[in-house]
Protein backbone atom coordinates (compact mmCIF):
# COMPACT_ATOMS: atom_id res chain seq x y z
CA UNK A 1 0.00 0.00 0.00
CA UNK A 2 3.24 2.55 0.46
CA UNK A 3 2.67 5.46 -2.05
CA UNK A 4 -1.00 4.41 -4.01
CA UNK A 5 -4.26 4.82 -3.03
CA UNK A 6 -7.12 3.23 -4.51
CA UNK A 7 -10.59 4.27 -5.24
CA UNK A 8 -14.01 2.53 -5.98
CA UNK A 9 -16.82 4.30 -7.96
CA UNK A 10 -20.22 3.56 -9.58
CA UNK A 11 -19.73 2.88 -13.20
CA UNK A 12 -21.76 5.90 -13.28
CA UNK A 13 -20.54 8.84 -15.17
CA UNK A 14 -21.35 11.38 -12.30
CA UNK A 15 -18.42 10.18 -10.72
CA UNK A 16 -15.68 10.79 -13.26
CA UNK A 17 -15.39 14.33 -11.85
CA UNK A 18 -13.78 12.89 -8.68
CA UNK A 19 -11.78 10.32 -10.72
CA UNK A 20 -10.07 13.31 -12.26
CA UNK A 21 -10.11 15.17 -8.86
CA UNK A 22 -8.13 12.52 -7.34
CA UNK A 23 -5.55 12.14 -10.31
CA UNK A 24 -4.85 15.37 -10.18
CA UNK A 25 -4.19 15.29 -6.28
CA UNK A 26 -1.91 12.36 -7.00
CA UNK A 27 -0.22 13.90 -9.76
CA UNK A 28 0.87 17.44 -7.17
CA UNK A 29 1.63 14.82 -4.51
CA UNK A 30 4.11 13.49 -6.70
CA UNK A 31 5.36 16.66 -8.37
CA UNK A 32 4.53 15.97 -11.99
CA UNK A 33 4.72 18.66 -14.69
CA UNK A 34 1.46 20.45 -15.00
CA UNK A 35 0.99 19.96 -18.25
CA UNK A 36 1.63 16.04 -17.50
CA UNK A 37 -1.30 16.13 -14.94
CA UNK A 38 -3.79 17.36 -17.41
CA UNK A 39 -2.89 14.56 -19.86
CA UNK A 40 -3.28 12.02 -17.82
CA UNK A 41 -6.47 13.71 -16.06
CA UNK A 42 -7.79 13.30 -19.42
CA UNK A 43 -6.57 9.96 -19.92
CA UNK A 44 -8.10 8.38 -16.94
CA UNK A 45 -11.26 9.75 -17.39
CA UNK A 46 -11.67 8.88 -21.06
CA UNK A 47 -10.06 5.04 -20.02
CA UNK A 48 -12.91 5.11 -16.95
CA UNK A 49 -15.49 6.69 -19.83
CA UNK A 50 -14.83 3.60 -21.78
CA UNK A 51 -15.16 0.96 -18.82
CA UNK A 52 -18.91 2.87 -18.36
CA UNK A 53 -19.73 2.88 -21.86
CA UNK A 54 -18.34 -0.46 -23.29
CA UNK A 55 -17.49 -3.05 -19.86
CA UNK A 56 -20.40 -1.94 -17.89
CA UNK A 57 -22.95 -0.84 -20.96
CA UNK A 58 -24.55 1.77 -19.14
CA UNK A 59 -25.37 -0.57 -15.87
CA UNK A 60 -24.63 1.93 -12.88
CA UNK A 61 -25.14 -0.89 -10.62
CA UNK A 62 -21.65 -1.87 -11.55
CA UNK A 63 -18.52 -0.44 -10.09
CA UNK A 64 -15.31 0.96 -11.28
CA UNK A 65 -11.88 0.67 -9.08
CA UNK A 66 -9.02 2.69 -9.74
CA UNK A 67 -5.55 2.37 -7.93
CA UNK A 68 -3.00 5.08 -8.74
CA UNK A 69 0.58 4.30 -7.45
CA UNK A 70 4.14 5.46 -8.06
CA UNK A 71 6.88 3.31 -8.72
CA UNK A 72 10.33 3.10 -9.78
CA UNK A 73 8.60 1.84 -13.34
CA UNK A 74 6.83 5.52 -13.31
CA UNK A 75 3.07 6.77 -12.56
CA UNK A 76 1.48 3.94 -13.09
CA UNK A 77 -2.61 3.78 -13.32
CA UNK A 78 -4.88 0.11 -12.92
CA UNK A 79 -8.24 0.13 -13.98
CA UNK A 80 -10.96 -2.71 -13.22
CA UNK A 81 -14.26 -3.82 -13.86
CA UNK A 82 -16.25 -6.65 -13.85
CA UNK A 83 -17.93 -5.43 -17.00
CA UNK A 84 -17.69 -7.39 -20.57
CA UNK A 85 -14.36 -8.10 -21.61
CA UNK A 86 -12.77 -6.00 -24.08
CA UNK A 87 -11.38 -7.26 -27.21
CA UNK A 88 -7.81 -5.40 -27.29
CA UNK A 89 -7.66 -5.99 -30.52
CA UNK A 90 -10.82 -4.46 -31.25
CA UNK A 91 -9.91 -0.91 -29.70
CA UNK A 92 -8.89 1.39 -32.18
CA UNK A 93 -8.92 4.81 -32.02
CA UNK A 94 -9.98 6.34 -35.64
CA UNK A 95 -7.32 8.19 -37.76
CA UNK A 96 -7.14 11.53 -36.90
CA UNK A 97 -7.97 12.45 -40.34
CA UNK A 98 -11.23 10.61 -40.59
CA UNK A 99 -13.47 13.46 -38.95
CA UNK A 100 -15.98 12.16 -37.23
CA UNK A 101 -17.58 11.82 -33.68
CA UNK A 102 -15.89 9.20 -31.76
CA UNK A 103 -12.67 7.28 -32.04
CA UNK A 104 -10.43 9.80 -30.20
CA UNK A 105 -10.42 8.62 -26.32
CA UNK A 106 -8.14 6.20 -27.40
CA UNK A 107 -5.80 8.60 -28.76
CA UNK A 108 -5.70 10.80 -25.47
CA UNK A 109 -5.04 7.30 -23.09
CA UNK A 110 -1.91 6.74 -25.50
CA UNK A 111 -1.04 10.18 -25.38
CA UNK A 112 -0.56 10.33 -21.46
CA UNK A 113 0.57 6.65 -21.21
CA UNK A 114 4.27 4.91 -22.45
CA UNK A 115 2.35 1.83 -21.60
CA UNK A 116 -1.52 0.96 -22.26
CA UNK A 117 -2.11 -2.56 -21.98
CA UNK A 118 -4.98 -5.30 -21.14
CA UNK A 119 -4.36 -7.66 -18.33
CA UNK A 120 -5.26 -10.88 -20.69
CA UNK A 121 -4.86 -13.10 -16.80
CA UNK A 122 -7.55 -11.52 -15.63
CA UNK A 123 -10.61 -14.18 -15.60
CA UNK A 124 -14.32 -11.93 -15.12
CA UNK A 125 -14.16 -8.37 -16.17
CA UNK A 126 -10.90 -6.22 -17.18
CA UNK A 127 -7.48 -4.27 -15.64
CA UNK A 128 -6.56 -1.64 -17.99
CA UNK A 129 -2.68 -0.95 -16.75
CA UNK A 130 -1.63 2.58 -17.89
CA UNK A 131 2.11 3.90 -16.81
CA UNK A 132 3.69 7.08 -17.45
CA UNK A 133 7.83 6.81 -17.21
CA UNK A 134 8.50 9.76 -14.99
CA UNK A 135 11.85 11.34 -15.11
CA UNK A 136 13.89 11.98 -11.72
CA UNK A 137 12.91 15.75 -11.26
CA UNK A 138 9.36 13.84 -10.27
CA UNK A 139 8.76 12.12 -7.18
CA UNK A 140 7.80 12.73 -3.33
CA UNK A 141 10.61 15.09 -2.28
CA UNK B 1 -22.35 21.94 -16.14
CA UNK B 2 -24.40 24.29 -16.55
CA UNK B 3 -25.62 25.88 -20.23
CA UNK B 4 -27.01 29.14 -20.82
CA UNK B 5 -28.17 30.59 -24.25
CA UNK B 6 -28.15 34.18 -25.26
CA UNK B 7 -29.23 36.08 -28.41
CA UNK B 8 -26.33 38.34 -29.77
CA UNK B 9 -27.19 40.33 -32.74
CA UNK B 10 -29.77 37.92 -34.17
CA UNK B 11 -27.47 34.44 -33.30
CA UNK B 12 -27.07 32.54 -30.83
CA UNK B 13 -24.55 32.09 -27.97
CA UNK B 14 -24.00 29.08 -25.87
CA UNK B 15 -21.88 29.70 -22.86
CA UNK B 16 -21.22 26.13 -21.14
CA UNK B 17 -19.41 26.22 -17.96
CA UNK B 18 -17.53 24.05 -15.67
CA UNK B 19 -16.58 20.55 -17.37
CA UNK B 20 -17.82 18.96 -20.10
CA UNK B 21 -17.68 15.10 -19.73
CA UNK B 22 -19.63 12.13 -20.29
CA UNK B 23 -21.82 13.03 -17.83
CA UNK B 24 -22.37 16.74 -18.96
CA UNK B 25 -21.93 17.00 -22.79
CA UNK B 26 -25.66 14.98 -23.45
CA UNK B 27 -27.38 17.65 -22.18
CA UNK B 28 -24.76 19.97 -24.07
CA UNK B 29 -25.68 17.84 -27.10
CA UNK B 30 -29.36 17.98 -26.72
CA UNK B 31 -28.88 22.27 -26.66
CA UNK B 32 -27.27 22.63 -29.55
CA UNK B 33 -29.51 19.77 -31.41
CA UNK B 34 -32.44 21.73 -30.61
CA UNK B 35 -30.83 24.95 -32.24
CA UNK B 36 -29.12 23.13 -34.93
CA UNK B 37 -32.77 21.32 -35.97
CA UNK B 38 -34.37 24.77 -36.31
CA UNK B 39 -31.39 24.96 -38.93
CA UNK B 40 -30.69 28.19 -37.48
CA UNK B 41 -27.65 29.61 -39.78
CA UNK B 42 -24.74 30.39 -37.16
CA UNK B 43 -24.27 29.23 -34.03
CA UNK B 44 -21.71 30.49 -31.30
CA UNK B 45 -19.95 28.46 -28.35
CA UNK B 46 -18.59 30.70 -26.12
CA UNK B 47 -15.61 28.34 -24.20
CA UNK B 48 -14.59 31.37 -21.59
CA UNK B 49 -16.10 29.32 -18.85
CA UNK B 50 -15.13 26.18 -19.92
CA UNK B 51 -12.72 24.46 -17.35
CA UNK B 52 -12.27 20.81 -18.89
CA UNK B 53 -13.76 18.91 -22.19
CA UNK B 54 -12.95 14.94 -22.93
CA UNK B 55 -13.71 13.41 -26.14
CA UNK B 56 -17.52 13.27 -25.60
CA UNK B 57 -17.56 16.50 -25.68
CA UNK B 58 -15.38 16.99 -28.48
CA UNK B 59 -17.77 14.79 -30.02
CA UNK B 60 -20.47 16.79 -29.83
CA UNK B 61 -18.84 19.77 -31.04
CA UNK B 62 -17.94 17.79 -34.39
CA UNK B 63 -21.61 15.86 -34.56
CA UNK B 64 -22.66 19.75 -34.74
CA UNK B 65 -20.69 20.95 -36.93
CA UNK B 66 -21.29 17.90 -39.54
CA UNK B 67 -24.89 18.50 -39.01
CA UNK B 68 -24.71 22.44 -39.60
CA UNK B 69 -22.41 21.93 -42.51
CA UNK B 70 -25.76 19.92 -44.43
CA UNK B 71 -27.65 23.27 -44.84
CA UNK B 72 -24.57 25.46 -44.68
CA UNK B 73 -24.75 26.75 -41.00
CA UNK B 74 -21.02 27.61 -39.56
CA UNK B 75 -20.21 26.60 -35.84
CA UNK B 76 -18.13 29.42 -34.48
CA UNK B 77 -15.61 28.21 -31.01
CA UNK B 78 -14.42 31.35 -29.26
CA UNK B 79 -12.15 31.66 -26.19
CA UNK B 80 -10.89 28.26 -25.86
CA UNK B 81 -8.12 28.25 -23.27
CA UNK B 82 -4.69 27.35 -24.38
CA UNK B 83 -5.50 23.72 -22.30
CA UNK B 84 -8.33 23.16 -24.82
CA UNK B 85 -7.17 24.18 -27.71
CA UNK B 86 -4.09 22.28 -27.25
CA UNK B 87 -6.42 19.05 -27.15
CA UNK B 88 -8.13 20.61 -30.66
CA UNK B 89 -4.64 20.63 -32.39
CA UNK B 90 -3.55 17.10 -31.16
CA UNK B 91 -6.75 15.74 -32.33
CA UNK B 92 -6.14 17.74 -35.99
CA UNK B 93 -9.39 19.26 -35.16
CA UNK B 94 -8.10 23.11 -35.22
CA UNK B 95 -8.47 23.29 -38.93
CA UNK B 96 -11.91 21.68 -39.25
CA UNK B 97 -13.74 24.10 -36.47
CA UNK B 98 -13.64 28.17 -36.94
CA UNK B 99 -12.12 29.20 -34.30
CA UNK B 100 -12.25 32.83 -32.97
CA UNK B 101 -10.12 34.88 -30.22
CA UNK B 102 -13.54 36.73 -29.08
CA UNK B 103 -16.77 37.25 -29.95
CA UNK B 104 -16.53 39.99 -32.09
CA UNK B 105 -13.84 38.44 -33.76
CA UNK B 106 -16.78 35.56 -34.71
CA UNK B 107 -19.18 38.04 -35.62
CA UNK B 108 -17.03 39.87 -37.92
CA UNK B 109 -15.65 36.61 -39.58
CA UNK C 1 -22.53 0.30 -4.13
CA UNK C 2 -24.99 2.78 -5.30
CA UNK C 3 -24.21 6.10 -5.05
CA UNK C 4 -21.55 5.74 -2.75
CA UNK C 5 -17.46 5.70 -3.22
CA UNK C 6 -14.53 4.04 -1.25
CA UNK C 7 -10.86 5.57 -0.86
CA UNK C 8 -8.29 3.99 0.58
CA UNK C 9 -4.96 5.81 1.07
CA UNK C 10 -2.04 5.26 3.20
CA UNK C 11 -1.90 6.58 6.89
CA UNK C 12 0.46 9.35 5.78
CA UNK C 13 0.12 13.33 6.19
CA UNK C 14 0.92 13.71 2.25
CA UNK C 15 -2.75 11.95 1.54
CA UNK C 16 -4.87 14.34 3.69
CA UNK C 17 -5.41 16.61 0.22
CA UNK C 18 -6.68 13.82 -1.57
CA UNK C 19 -9.13 13.07 1.27
CA UNK C 20 -10.37 16.82 1.20
CA UNK C 21 -10.90 16.80 -2.79
CA UNK C 22 -12.94 13.88 -2.65
CA UNK C 23 -15.05 15.34 0.05
CA UNK C 24 -15.36 18.19 -2.00
CA UNK C 25 -16.80 16.53 -5.32
CA UNK C 26 -18.98 14.14 -3.22
CA UNK C 27 -20.45 17.46 -1.92
CA UNK C 28 -20.66 19.07 -4.87
CA UNK C 29 -22.07 15.80 -6.95
CA UNK C 30 -25.13 15.87 -4.23
CA UNK C 31 -25.73 19.49 -4.11
CA UNK C 32 -25.04 20.05 -0.35
CA UNK C 33 -24.49 24.30 0.31
CA UNK C 34 -21.28 25.47 -0.09
CA UNK C 35 -20.78 26.18 3.58
CA UNK C 36 -21.74 23.20 4.15
CA UNK C 37 -19.04 21.70 1.98
CA UNK C 38 -16.24 23.45 3.67
CA UNK C 39 -17.29 22.55 7.04
CA UNK C 40 -17.76 18.63 6.09
CA UNK C 41 -14.18 18.54 3.89
CA UNK C 42 -12.28 20.19 7.83
CA UNK C 43 -14.19 17.76 9.88
CA UNK C 44 -13.13 14.73 7.92
CA UNK C 45 -9.70 15.99 7.21
CA UNK C 46 -10.04 16.24 11.20
CA UNK C 47 -11.16 12.69 11.70
CA UNK C 48 -8.22 11.10 9.10
CA UNK C 49 -5.69 13.25 10.85
CA UNK C 50 -6.79 11.73 14.29
CA UNK C 51 -6.43 8.23 12.78
CA UNK C 52 -2.91 9.00 11.48
CA UNK C 53 -1.77 10.53 14.70
CA UNK C 54 -3.80 8.27 17.34
CA UNK C 55 -4.88 4.99 15.49
CA UNK C 56 -1.93 4.38 13.55
CA UNK C 57 0.69 6.27 15.24
CA UNK C 58 2.66 7.79 12.47
CA UNK C 59 3.25 3.83 11.32
CA UNK C 60 2.46 5.13 7.23
CA UNK C 61 2.58 1.90 6.15
CA UNK C 62 -1.25 1.41 7.77
CA UNK C 63 -3.95 2.08 5.77
CA UNK C 64 -7.57 4.25 6.09
CA UNK C 65 -10.38 3.35 4.03
CA UNK C 66 -13.15 6.14 3.86
CA UNK C 67 -16.50 5.32 2.48
CA UNK C 68 -18.81 8.00 1.03
CA UNK C 69 -22.52 7.43 0.88
CA UNK C 70 -25.82 9.34 0.01
CA UNK C 71 -28.39 7.73 1.96
CA UNK C 72 -31.83 8.92 3.37
CA UNK C 73 -29.97 9.44 6.72
CA UNK C 74 -28.07 11.82 5.10
CA UNK C 75 -24.17 12.58 3.37
CA UNK C 76 -22.71 9.75 5.64
CA UNK C 77 -18.71 9.30 5.60
CA UNK C 78 -17.37 6.09 7.14
CA UNK C 79 -13.87 6.08 8.16
CA UNK C 80 -11.63 2.67 8.56
CA UNK C 81 -8.44 1.97 10.55
CA UNK C 82 -6.44 -1.13 11.40
CA UNK C 83 -4.96 0.96 14.25
CA UNK C 84 -5.10 1.08 18.17
CA UNK C 85 -8.51 0.78 19.39
CA UNK C 86 -10.02 4.45 20.15
CA UNK C 87 -11.19 4.59 24.33
CA UNK C 88 -14.38 7.20 22.65
CA UNK C 89 -15.07 8.07 26.45
CA UNK C 90 -11.10 9.38 26.53
CA UNK C 91 -12.06 11.41 23.16
CA UNK C 92 -12.78 15.45 23.98
CA UNK C 93 -11.97 18.33 22.93
CA UNK C 94 -10.25 20.69 25.04
CA UNK C 95 -12.86 23.74 26.17
CA UNK C 96 -12.72 26.81 23.84
CA UNK C 97 -12.28 29.01 26.72
CA UNK C 98 -8.84 26.77 27.33
CA UNK C 99 -6.61 28.74 25.08
CA UNK C 100 -4.42 25.99 23.88
CA UNK C 101 -2.79 24.27 21.11
CA UNK C 102 -4.90 21.09 20.20
CA UNK C 103 -7.97 20.02 21.18
CA UNK C 104 -10.00 21.98 18.17
CA UNK C 105 -10.57 18.84 15.86
CA UNK C 106 -13.61 16.85 17.74
CA UNK C 107 -15.16 20.30 17.49
CA UNK C 108 -14.78 20.82 14.28
CA UNK C 109 -15.96 17.18 13.45
CA UNK C 110 -19.42 17.56 15.33
CA UNK C 111 -19.68 21.20 14.45
CA UNK C 112 -19.84 19.15 10.60
CA UNK C 113 -21.92 16.33 11.43
CA UNK C 114 -25.04 15.44 13.24
CA UNK C 115 -23.83 12.11 13.86
CA UNK C 116 -20.69 11.06 15.20
CA UNK C 117 -20.08 7.24 16.47
CA UNK C 118 -17.35 4.88 17.26
CA UNK C 119 -19.38 1.52 15.60
CA UNK C 120 -18.06 -0.28 19.19
CA UNK C 121 -19.07 -3.52 17.34
CA UNK C 122 -15.59 -3.74 15.29
CA UNK C 123 -12.97 -6.28 16.23
CA UNK C 124 -9.68 -4.23 15.17
CA UNK C 125 -9.04 -1.16 14.72
CA UNK C 126 -12.08 2.04 14.54
CA UNK C 127 -14.67 2.31 12.57
CA UNK C 128 -16.15 5.61 12.80
CA UNK C 129 -19.51 6.66 11.40
CA UNK C 130 -20.31 10.74 10.77
CA UNK C 131 -23.44 11.35 9.06
CA UNK C 132 -24.86 14.35 8.40
CA UNK C 133 -28.94 14.72 7.91
CA UNK C 134 -29.70 16.82 4.60
CA UNK C 135 -32.44 18.85 3.95
CA UNK C 136 -34.56 17.92 0.85
CA UNK C 137 -32.93 20.91 -1.10
CA UNK C 138 -29.80 18.94 -1.64
CA UNK C 139 -29.33 15.62 -3.38
CA UNK C 140 -28.69 14.12 -6.97
CA UNK C 141 -31.19 16.22 -9.13
CA UNK D 1 2.16 24.67 0.95
CA UNK D 2 5.59 26.99 0.22
CA UNK D 3 6.75 29.31 2.96
CA UNK D 4 8.07 32.66 1.73
CA UNK D 5 9.37 34.97 4.34
CA UNK D 6 10.51 38.81 3.41
CA UNK D 7 11.76 41.25 5.65
CA UNK D 8 8.88 44.09 5.98
CA UNK D 9 10.39 47.85 7.64
CA UNK D 10 12.24 45.45 9.99
CA UNK D 11 10.04 42.93 10.79
CA UNK D 12 9.62 39.19 9.40
CA UNK D 13 6.55 38.14 7.44
CA UNK D 14 5.77 34.92 6.42
CA UNK D 15 3.62 34.23 3.42
CA UNK D 16 2.61 30.48 3.22
CA UNK D 17 0.70 29.70 0.39
CA UNK D 18 -1.52 26.83 -0.31
CA UNK D 19 -3.42 24.68 2.51
CA UNK D 20 -1.80 24.31 5.98
CA UNK D 21 -2.56 20.68 7.37
CA UNK D 22 -1.29 18.06 9.39
CA UNK D 23 1.06 17.60 6.12
CA UNK D 24 2.66 21.00 6.05
CA UNK D 25 2.30 22.52 9.21
CA UNK D 26 5.21 21.08 10.54
CA UNK D 27 7.26 23.42 7.83
CA UNK D 28 5.32 26.19 8.99
CA UNK D 29 6.24 25.44 12.69
CA UNK D 30 9.78 25.23 11.84
CA UNK D 31 9.95 28.60 10.77
CA UNK D 32 7.88 30.15 13.46
CA UNK D 33 10.10 28.67 16.12
CA UNK D 34 13.25 29.89 14.20
CA UNK D 35 12.33 32.94 14.63
CA UNK D 36 10.65 33.03 17.90
CA UNK D 37 13.85 31.44 19.20
CA UNK D 38 15.27 34.99 18.03
CA UNK D 39 13.18 36.61 19.91
CA UNK D 40 11.62 38.49 16.96
CA UNK D 41 9.45 41.24 18.81
CA UNK D 42 7.06 41.12 15.55
CA UNK D 43 5.93 38.94 13.64
CA UNK D 44 3.63 38.74 10.57
CA UNK D 45 2.06 36.40 9.28
CA UNK D 46 -0.13 36.79 5.62
CA UNK D 47 -3.07 34.77 5.20
CA UNK D 48 -3.82 36.00 1.43
CA UNK D 49 -2.61 32.35 0.01
CA UNK D 50 -3.85 30.94 2.69
CA UNK D 51 -6.82 28.32 0.63
CA UNK D 52 -7.18 26.45 3.77
CA UNK D 53 -6.37 25.68 7.67
CA UNK D 54 -7.17 23.05 9.66
CA UNK D 55 -6.74 22.65 13.58
CA UNK D 56 -2.91 21.13 13.03
CA UNK D 57 -1.99 24.92 11.65
CA UNK D 58 -4.00 26.75 14.05
CA UNK D 59 -2.25 24.78 17.06
CA UNK D 60 0.73 26.16 15.79
CA UNK D 61 -0.21 29.51 15.64
CA UNK D 62 -1.55 29.22 19.20
CA UNK D 63 1.57 27.71 20.04
CA UNK D 64 3.31 30.75 18.49
CA UNK D 65 1.24 33.07 20.15
CA UNK D 66 1.77 31.48 23.50
CA UNK D 67 5.60 31.70 22.85
CA UNK D 68 5.85 35.21 21.93
CA UNK D 69 3.77 36.37 24.94
CA UNK D 70 6.24 35.04 27.02
CA UNK D 71 8.99 37.41 25.97
CA UNK D 72 6.48 40.37 25.20
CA UNK D 73 6.46 39.89 21.52
CA UNK D 74 3.28 40.26 19.25
CA UNK D 75 2.30 37.94 16.31
CA UNK D 76 0.22 39.38 14.13
CA UNK D 77 -1.95 37.81 11.11
CA UNK D 78 -3.15 39.28 8.20
CA UNK D 79 -5.48 38.84 5.31
CA UNK D 80 -7.49 35.84 6.54
CA UNK D 81 -10.51 34.60 4.26
CA UNK D 82 -13.90 34.51 5.82
CA UNK D 83 -13.89 30.91 5.45
CA UNK D 84 -10.65 30.79 7.49
CA UNK D 85 -11.87 33.72 9.97
CA UNK D 86 -14.73 31.78 10.25
CA UNK D 87 -12.99 28.89 12.00
CA UNK D 88 -10.83 30.99 14.27
CA UNK D 89 -14.35 33.10 15.17
CA UNK D 90 -15.72 29.19 16.19
CA UNK D 91 -12.59 28.33 17.76
CA UNK D 92 -12.92 31.46 20.02
CA UNK D 93 -9.53 32.30 18.47
CA UNK D 94 -10.39 35.60 17.28
CA UNK D 95 -10.33 37.69 20.43
CA UNK D 96 -7.14 35.99 21.47
CA UNK D 97 -5.04 36.54 18.46
CA UNK D 98 -4.07 39.73 17.08
CA UNK D 99 -5.87 39.93 13.31
CA UNK D 100 -5.77 42.92 10.54
CA UNK D 101 -6.77 43.15 6.82
CA UNK D 102 -4.15 44.21 5.46
CA UNK D 103 -0.05 44.81 6.64
CA UNK D 104 0.00 48.48 6.80
CA UNK D 105 -2.91 47.83 9.38
CA UNK D 106 -1.01 45.55 11.01
CA UNK D 107 2.09 47.57 10.98
CA UNK D 108 0.32 51.04 12.22
CA UNK D 109 -1.12 48.97 14.95
N1 LIG E 1 -12.90 -0.61 -22.31
C1 LIG E 1 -13.30 -0.98 -23.58
N2 LIG E 1 -13.97 -2.13 -23.76
C2 LIG E 1 -14.36 -2.49 -25.01
N3 LIG E 1 -14.17 -1.76 -26.11
C3 LIG E 1 -13.53 -0.59 -26.00
C4 LIG E 1 -13.05 -0.14 -24.73
N4 LIG E 1 -12.43 1.04 -24.92
C5 LIG E 1 -12.54 1.32 -26.24
N5 LIG E 1 -13.18 0.35 -26.90
C6 LIG E 1 -13.43 0.28 -28.36
O1 LIG E 1 -12.47 1.13 -29.02
C7 LIG E 1 -13.15 2.14 -29.79
C8 LIG E 1 -12.37 3.45 -29.72
O2 LIG E 1 -12.46 3.99 -28.39
P1 LIG E 1 -12.29 5.54 -28.16
O3 LIG E 1 -11.07 5.99 -28.91
O4 LIG E 1 -12.32 5.80 -26.71
O5 LIG E 1 -13.52 6.25 -28.89
P2 LIG E 1 -15.10 6.24 -28.65
O6 LIG E 1 -15.39 5.64 -27.33
O7 LIG E 1 -15.46 7.68 -28.72
O8 LIG E 1 -15.65 5.45 -29.80
C9 LIG E 1 -14.54 2.25 -29.20
O9 LIG E 1 -15.48 2.70 -30.16
C10 LIG E 1 -14.80 0.83 -28.76
O10 LIG E 1 -15.27 0.04 -29.83
N1 LIG F 1 -9.08 8.44 16.46
C1 LIG F 1 -8.70 8.65 17.76
N2 LIG F 1 -8.18 7.63 18.49
C2 LIG F 1 -7.79 7.84 19.78
N3 LIG F 1 -7.87 9.02 20.40
C3 LIG F 1 -8.36 10.06 19.75
C4 LIG F 1 -8.82 9.94 18.39
N4 LIG F 1 -9.29 11.14 18.01
C5 LIG F 1 -9.12 11.97 19.07
N5 LIG F 1 -8.57 11.33 20.12
C6 LIG F 1 -8.28 11.93 21.47
O1 LIG F 1 -9.12 13.07 21.64
C7 LIG F 1 -8.33 14.25 21.88
C8 LIG F 1 -8.94 15.45 21.19
O2 LIG F 1 -8.83 15.31 19.78
P1 LIG F 1 -8.81 16.61 18.86
O3 LIG F 1 -9.95 17.50 19.26
O4 LIG F 1 -8.78 16.16 17.44
O5 LIG F 1 -7.48 17.41 19.22
P2 LIG F 1 -5.92 17.11 19.05
O6 LIG F 1 -5.75 15.93 18.15
O7 LIG F 1 -5.40 18.37 18.48
O8 LIG F 1 -5.44 16.86 20.45
C9 LIG F 1 -6.94 13.92 21.35
O9 LIG F 1 -5.94 14.62 22.02
C10 LIG F 1 -6.87 12.41 21.60
O10 LIG F 1 -6.45 12.15 22.91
Amino acid sequence: MKDSIAITIPAHPRYLCVVRDVTVSMGKIYNLPETDIENIKLAVDEACSNVIKYACRGDTTQKIDIKFSVTKKGFEVVIDDNGIKAKPELIEGRSLTDIRPGGLGVHLIKRAFDVVSFDETKKKGNRLRLIRRLDKKAGVQ
Amino acid sequence: MKIDIKDYKGSPIITPTGDIDLYSSPELRAELMRLISKKTRALHVDFGNVSYIDSSGIATFVEGLKNMKSYGGRLKLIGLSEAIMEIFRFSKLDKVFEIYGNIDEAFNS
